[in-house]
């Protein structure tokens, strides 16, 4: 393959990747550390989106606006924590059921309150130099990686995460461990939310903004998601890896339509093959290769 | 280290001698690793028919680990299992309950939704139908004293109807080996000496083999005949209650000096 | 179980009913409002005149919601229970597919007017819309001329997307042009990063869009952001019915040619008269487009046959309709072509500037062909069929 | 240090609790017995926070609790050992030890390397998720966990449950050794006579959700005055 | 309880249909069920052609939604594709259906049909099922299964998607579809408007005492087990993999059934069957009406869709307003469905009646 065109590749890899790992981030703090199958994520993206279209359309700075787009999608999330979701801990389908109403309602009354299109967003920064695209994907990669690794040492290191954890995994006894555990569900959906709500407002210049825009998002951050597994910062990385990976190069050769389908029935093998994802595939393997010490 | 029995045999061998020997369980090099860790290191255990076999040593030691590579819970990573003369290592769970291994749980695991007889309906309708099945459930409450309970949901049960619950399920299996973890694990003096009984009871008339873990070394002592004691993975020793309790070594690593 | 009973129950009043089945919610209400408010504007003139046949025309209009499933409720509710006279319905091919069963077992008089990918040949069933002949006929011949014979066509990937795809190469071939790419793009895809790039690379004269829906509006900003407006574009979906010119901002819509039957924006003085009272009856409206225009007409198109036929029976209507019917539409003359139901339509090439201003150009009249040269003669024989260009032509 | 002043609780419409009265003084070690299902495991909650008061209040250093949430009382230097090692099993031994140190915002928490003292296979296996330890190795780390906030009172529901006997003796010595040395009250509830006798300085009886009896030491010494209450 | 609950007349027709495994076990249960389907069955009658087009869709729904209750009620299995092997079926029955056009095609169709969709879900099932896949996994997979099947379809328009005579259509659909019919070549019976509603009313019903029938069994207890524990369900000697890949097929065999229905009904299908909106229908039948129950999962998807129906005619904006607001008060409300409520609440009113054999006949209970 010609330079251009490997070059051309990758950065379409880069776009899809960005792209799955945006859309899943808060859907996977959601699903993975809380035990909430959110249906209507696509539709917290959604309120990111459209808070960010108007507030560009009041005059905003895009980056301002965006930073509205997120904050406001985390207010929405805590709202409807404390209204709803928060009587849905530990009742998984319940969750997903529930929150299908959510989305349609939320579509419905998007569109009814505000017609069928946001106030457009042009998209910023210009085109590259070498290959044919905008700059701006490089930026939305680039955002990806930072939201995954601050998550990361989010949950992973700090206090807060630490308590997040315990609580979601028995919320009793943090509470006896002298944990607000109400607090942390709250923060826990906020910051969930607002991840959404960043997805929306970084695609805003790039789609579309419709009251159908979240569905565009659902399929790939639910497969990346389930295919990721339990652990799930780095298993949307790898999920996100992976299935970015085969989409790109099934679009590179046979299209946009073969480019979606390829990825689904990737994601289908993927859970056969791997029932608990690929970090369940990960700690199997771990505990394989410990045998041979 | 596992005691290197003379007798162990093929599979073969056990099938052509096995009346001699009455020999209803047998593991042959059993082997689990958890990544680095050994939980069951090359355990060579033999178990008769009819016997009451307590197996007790430190916390971490592999008693449940060997348990669930007994009912098929955990895959081993290398060796065998014999029941009954047969290798079932590669069977699953369901098949080797067919064959008569059943199976109480550590932490109980009735099911809570459903009520005493709806619970107790499950592993009867394997065995028995029509009038049997009507005689045998009551037998089975009666001797479990759970005949008042019949209807209500299992959730409401105190601890120990739940554990008698359990174990009659196990019962009602009509099973030649039953496996028991830590079944009067925070029962009352009172109920531990019912359960204590009925072990016995289940062991004496019924004549089916039985393994129990336990920490309770009164309630071992009151049961068994011999006890099995496992540390790190491996038989650590096997004997009668006395001589394990008095060997020095049981005591450093399990009993502790108030023994 | 006799139907009896429910055919006589009808509304009281002895005059027409008509259903007029258009999105005002969902995927397609950019278009279906529009569509919706001509056929009002045209039935409340119709009133105001003293109806049809001296009877006053009543409306039974409830929203679909872009929803086939509620398409299908309504249609058989628009027939049982309010045993319409004539119907106007759907925006998209799939819609008018999905009721038409129903239309058909019930011998329903119903206008679609969406331009489509033609080939419709049915007995009750008056597709106005321009066809994909029609449309790219206008506008790909010229582009060629303008800008040279390669052409790379992007089509949305479904039946009507598909199709005037073939009708590309159909043209193509006629003027010795050559499609050296083409691609199908999902509907409701509205990343189109990957098809830029081959864009890029195969490097036409220009490119084809057939382009539908708002998720696939994005692609004009994205040809922005790449640098891609140095390749122009010829359309026959954009523009004319969604007003992307309007909706993003310029210049991405810069150098893109549409083959239309209507635009708002058309300089004549019939258009500028229709489309004052348009904008006077709903003064929140925001774009009229080009199906608006069809239904707007057809509504007259059927007031003549019905005064022709001297009744509303629907069969003696479509006779009438079957015998060659112009109207003054505000597009210029039309004629309905009684072998095909369909309509030969003024067609145009509207071009957008750097600051989406449209011009026009290049008009003539194109009559609906294809169906004629398969031999779809309504008039002699009953049909319902679609047709399509690949069992006729070599090239697709 | 901490008072029950007619303490009485509920699931649901079913009474559990009947008017508890209980008083434990600061630096004492008391124990709670009763057979299965007369209130226990309830009478802790109540107290911890993890369950409303219907009725009655809970005095902890001189303040009522009793509308407090449980965090709030965790934080004022209660730690709790919930029965049946309730451990999160997703984290790693030593992120629920560090979750033990939520209760203490002071700076007289006790180092990690104390606890790993009491018990050493808490350091070998820092890194294991919780959920794969044995039963034993969790209840061990529940102790620790609650170990080191450095409580001022520390209620232990059933400790001993689950642990090899050389084990329960270590712990009985060890929780005297925590009372000694930092002072730490303990109320603990247990089934297991060897415990009772050996670390409770005096002991409530309870029954059908009332306290029935109240041993002292001279008492707690008779096994037959004991078990009496162990096997009701 | 009914005094004769169990020794009726009528008592020993009624055993094999009765256990703890279904609600409304009492003569006065069956009185109001005979009652309720000889309404359904008089609309026709009393409202004509119209009600029996209408109504053959909603009940052709009905029939879809008890496969999923059956599944995920009494099996734990929470599908979000049952569309899948909906649609699958409605497909089939087309392309058989279309290429042989005599009433041999249509009798052809039909088996063929409820073949393809139970061996498509038996495929899934066991991929699924053997391959450990569980919980939630199993209803995200099944989803993406549907929206496979919607993007695959979708895609379909071009000539070349055609099996015999019979095109695919893409997301125009596939039209022509013939109605159902019993026969061989052209001796036989076409059924028509009225005649469908019945079919598809004997289908719905049929179904219902099967299933109960089912679940009342010794399998149905295996399958109830292996919902509430499965692990522990092995550990009594019980294939759960197996009982799971059963279930699963035979509730993909009704929901192609229903499809088959639902299609000949239109003369028509297309992939938006398979969206996601579709999918989530039988889950939004099920919830409502209570999963662990078939009749109020029937119930259920009757009056929402009737209720739907009846917005989309008032041409209201806000119908899916009210249908996902009333979705989710109600599983924050009665989080087993209203079917398993209202039956409380009968047994606590019966349980205060002195003499429970005056409590009103069964129309009050509404519940299986
Ligand atoms: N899934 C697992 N992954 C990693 N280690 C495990 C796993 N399951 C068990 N272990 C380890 O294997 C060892 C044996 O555990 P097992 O549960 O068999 O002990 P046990 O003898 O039953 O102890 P106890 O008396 O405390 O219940 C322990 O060190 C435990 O931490
Ligand atoms: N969550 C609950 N809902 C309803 N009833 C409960 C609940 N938890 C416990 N009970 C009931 O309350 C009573 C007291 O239970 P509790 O757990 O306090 O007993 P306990 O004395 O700690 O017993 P054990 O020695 O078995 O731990 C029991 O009858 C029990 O069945
Ligand atoms: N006819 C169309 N555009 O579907
Ligand atoms: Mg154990
Ligand atoms: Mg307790």
């Amino acid at each position: 393959m010609a330079t251009p065109e490997l070059l051309n590749l990758g950065f379409e890899f880069v776009e899809i990747f960005a792209f799955i790992v945006l859309a899943t981030v808060g859907l996977a703090v959601i699903f993975g550390m809380m035990g909430i199958i959110n249906l209507a994520h696509g539709e917290f993206i959604l309120v990111g989106a459209y808070a960010t279209s108007f507030a560009v359309a009041a005059g905003l700075p895009l980056a301002v606006a965006m930073a509205v787009g997120v904050v406001a999608t985390a207010a929405f999330g805590l709202v409807l924590e404390r209204l709803i979701i928060r009587r849905l801990y530990g009742r998984l389908l319940d969750s997903m059921v529930v929150t299908w109403g959510i989305s349609l309602v939320m579509i419905q009354l998007t569109r009814i309150a505000f017609g069928n299109t946001a106030p457009g967003v042009g998209i910023p920064f210009g085109q590259l130099p070498v290959v044919d695209g905008p700059v701006y994907y490089l930026v939305l990669a680039v955002v990806a990686v930072g939201v995954l690794g601050g998550l990361y040492a989010l949950f992973m290191w700090t206090d807060f995460g630490v308590r997040a954890r315990a609580t979601m995994q028995d919320e009793e006894t943090a509470r006896s461990m002298g944990v607000d555990t109400d607090r942390m569900y709250m923060a826990t959906f906020a910051i969930g939310s607002g991840l959404a709500g960043l997805a929306g407002a970084l695609y805003a210049p790039v789609m579309t903004v419709t009251p159908e825009y979240g569905t565009s998002f659902l399929v790939e951050s639910f497969v990346a998601v389930v295919v990721g597994g339990s652990s799930v910062l780095l298993g949307t990385i790898l999920a996100s890896g992976f299935l970015g990976t085969v989409n790109a190069a099934f679009t590179n050769l046979a299209g946009t339509f073969m480019g979606q389908v390829a990825m689904l029935v990737a994601a289908i093998v993927a859970i056969r093959l791997m029932p608990d994802g690929i970090t369940g595939l990960l700690s199997d393997l771990r505990e394989k290769w410990g045998e041979s010490e | 280290m596992g005691t290197s029995d003379p007798t162990v045999m093929t599979t073969q061998a056990v099938d052509e001698t096995g009346e001699g020997t009455s020999r209803i369980l047998q593991t042959r090099n059993l082997r689990k690793e958890f990544g680095g860790l050994t939980a069951t290191d090359d355990v060579d255990f033999a178990l008769e028919e009819g016997e009451l076999r307590c197996l007790i040593g430190p916390n971490g030691a592999g008693k449940s680990t060997f348990l669930n590579l007994l009912t098929g819970q955990l895959e081993p990573t290398a060796g065998k299992i014999y029941y009954d003369g047969h290798d079932v290592t590669d069977l699953p769970s369901y098949e080797r309950v067919d064959r008569g291994i059943s199976m109480k749980f550590q932490v109980p695991s009735i099911y809570e939704g459903l009520t005493v007889a709806q619970n107790l309906r499950i592993p009867l309708q394997q065995v028995a139908d029509g009038d049997a099945f009507e005689t045998r459930t009551r037998e089975i409450l009666e001797r479990f004293d759970l005949l008042a309970e019949r209807d209500t949901v299992a959730s409401n049960l105190s601890h120990g109807q739940q554990q008698r619950l359990e174990i009659g399920m196990a019962m009602a299996l009509e099973p030649t080996l039953m496996l028991l973890d830590e079944p009067v694990a925070g029962l009352s003096v009172e109920e531990t000496a019912e359960i204590a009984d009925l072990l016995r009871e289940i062991s004496d008339d019924d004549g089916v083999a039985l393994i129990v873990i336990e920490h309770d070394i009164d309630f071992v002592e009151s049961i068994a005949d011999r006890v099995t004691v496992l540390d790190q993975g491996s038989i650590f020793r096997e004997g009668t209650v006395e001589a394990v309790k008095s060997d020095p070594e049981v005591k450093r690593i399990y009993l502790g000096e108030d023994h | 179980v006799a139907e009896g009973g429910l055919v006589g129950l009808g509304d009281g009043s002895s005059g027409p009913t008509v259903a007029i089945l258009e999105d005002r919610s969902g995927t397609f209400a950019l278009t279906g409002t529009a569509k919706y408010r001509t056929t009002k504007l045209a039935i409340e003139e119709i009133n105001r005149d003293g109806g049809i046949l001296g009877e006053e025309i009543d409306v039974f209009a409830p929203d679909p919601q872009s929803d086939n499933m509620r398409y299908q409720d309504l249609t058989r509710y628009a027939i049982y229970r309010e045993n319409v006279d004539v119907m106007w319905a759907g925006y998209s091919s799939a819609t008018r597919e999905a009721i038409r069963p129903i239309v058909n077992e019930h011998e329903q008089l119903y206008f679609y007017t969406t331009q489509y990918e033609g080939g419709v040949c049915d007995n009750t069933v008056f597709p106005l819309g321009a066809t994909a002949r029609q449309q790219l006929g206008a506008v790909v011949p010229y582009m060629i001329e303008e800008y040279g014979d390669e052409i790379y066509t992007i089509a949305a990937d479904y039946n009507f997307g598909q199709l005037s795809g073939d009708w590309v190469k159909i043209i193509a071939e006629e003027h010795s042009a050559e499609v050296v790419g083409e691609e199908y793009i999902p509907l409701g895809e509205s990343q189109f990063g990957s098809t830029i790039n081959d864009i890029q690379s195969a490097d036409p004269d220009f490119v084809m869009s057939m382009l539908v829906g708002q998720d696939h509006s994005s692609f004009y900003e994205q040809r922005l952001a790449s640098g891609l407006t140095d390749i122009p574009v010829g359309t026959s979906t954009n523009m004319a019915q969604e007003r992307e010119h309007l909706r993003i901002d310029p210049p991405a819509l810069e150098d893109v040619y549409a083959g239309v039957s209507y635009m708002e924006e058309l300089p004549t003085e019939r258009n500028e008269a229709f489309v004052e009272r348009y904008y006077d009856r709903w003064d929140d409206a925001e774009y009229i487009n080009q199906e608006a225009q069809n239904n707007y007409f057809s509504v007259y198109l059927y007031k003549e046959a019905v005064e022709r036929a001297g009744t509303f029976d629907q069969e003696a209507v479509i006779e009438e309709l079957e015998s060659g019917i112009e109207v003054e539409a505000p597009e210029g003359d039309v004629t309905l072509d009684p072998a095909t139901h369909h309509v030969e339509h003024n067609m145009r090439v509207a071009h957008a500037d750097e600051t989406h201003e449209i011009s026009f150009d290049d008009e003539r009249t194109i009559e609906p062909s294809f169906l004629h040269d398969v031999g779809c003669d309504l008039t002699s024989e009953a049909e319902q069929t679609q047709y399509e260009p690949a069992d006729y032509y070599e090239v697709v | 240090m901490l008072e029950l002043m007619n303490l009485r609780a509920s699931y649901g419409k079913t009474p559990i609790l009947r008017g508890v009265d209980v008083a434990v003084d600061e630096g004492e070690i008391v124990g709670i017995m009763g057979k299965n299902g007369v209130g226990k495991t309830t009478l802790i909650k109540a107290v911890v926070g993890l369950l409303e008061a219907d009725e009655g209040t809970v005095v902890f250093d001189g303040e009522d609790v009793t509308d407090e949430p449980a965090d709030v009382r965790a934080r004022r230097g209660m730690g709790y050992i919930p029965q049946g090692r309730d451990v999160f099993p997703g984290l790693t031994v030593e992120e629920n030890l560090r979750m033990g140190e939520t209760i203490n915002e002071g700076d007289d928490r006790l180092q990690y390397e104390a606890v790993y003292d009491y018990f050493p296979i808490l350091e070998e296996r820092r890194d294991q998720k919780a959920g794969t330890m044995s039963g034993g190795q969790q209840q061990m780390l529940a102790i620790g966990r609650a170990l080191i906030g450095n409580p001022e009172l520390l209620l232990l529901d059933e400790p001993s449950e689950g642990v090899q006997p050389s084990i329960v003796q270590d712990i009985t010595r060890d929780l005297r050794s925590v009372n000694e040395e930092l002072g730490t009250t303990i109320c603990f509830v247990e089934q297991n006579l060897h415990v009772v006798q050996n670390l409770a300085e005096r002991c409530y009886a309870i029954d059908k959700g009332e306290i029935v009896d109240e041993l002292g030491p001279d008492r707690l010494e008779s096994r037959d005055a004991v078990t009496e209450y162990l096997a009701v | 309880m009914s005094v004769d609950s169990n020794n009726g007349p009528l008592a020993g027709l009624r055993r094999p249909f009765e256990g703890p495994n279904t609600m409304g076990n009492t003569p006065s249960f069956w009185l109001g069920f005979v009652a309720a389907v000889a309404v359904l069955a008089a609309l026709p009658i009393l409202f004509g052609y119209y009600a029996a087009e209408i109504g053959a869709v909603f009940l052709a729904y009905a029939l879809l939604g008890v496969s999923l209750a059956f599944i995920w009620g009494y099996c734990g299995i929470l599908s979000f594709g049952q569309v899948a092997f909906f649609g699958i079926g409605g497909y089939a029955f087309g392309v058989v259906a279309i290429n042989v056009p005599t009433l041999t095609g249509a009798t052809l169709g039909l088996l063929a049909a409820i073949a393809v969709s139970t061996c498509f879900a038996a495929a899934l099932g066991y991929f699924m099922f053997y391959g450990g896949v569980r919980d939630v996994y199993v209803t995200i997979l099944t989803l993406v299964v549907a929206l496979v099947l919607y993007t695959f379809m979708g895609q379909t328009a071009g000539g070349e998607w055609a099996i015999g005579d019979a095109r695919l259509g893409g997301f125009n659909g596939m039209s022509g579809v013939p109605n159902l019919g019993i026969g061989i070549g052209s001796t036989g019976l076409e059924i028509g408007i009225v005649g469908h509603y019945y079919v598809t009313l004997s289908a719905l019903v049929a179904t219902y005492l099967g299933l109960r029938a089912l679940v009342n069994s010794r399998f149905g207890y295996a399958m109830v087990a292996t919902r509430e524990d499965e692990s522990r369900t092995e550990m009594f000697g019980y294939n759960t993999t197996f009982i799971k890949f059963a279930v699963f097929t035979i509730g993909g065999a009704i929901a192609g059934l229903s499809g088959v229905l639902f299609t000949t009904q239109n003369n028509y299908i297309d992939p938006s069957v398979f969206g996601i909106t579709a999918a989530a229908l039988p889950v939004v039948w099920a919830s409502v009406g209570g999963r662990t129950s078939l009749l109020g999962t029937v119930g259920a998807a009757l009056a929402i869709q009737f209720v739907d129906y009846q917005l989309a005619l008032s041409g209201s904006e806000w119908a899916l307003v009210i249908i996902g607001s009333l979705l989710v008060f109600v599983v924050l409300v009665m989080p087993e469905g209203v079917a398993p409520r209202l039956r409380d609440l009968v047994v606590n009113y019966r349980s205060s009646e002195p003499t429970p054999a005056d409590a009103p006949a069964g129309t009050e209970e509404v519940s299986d």
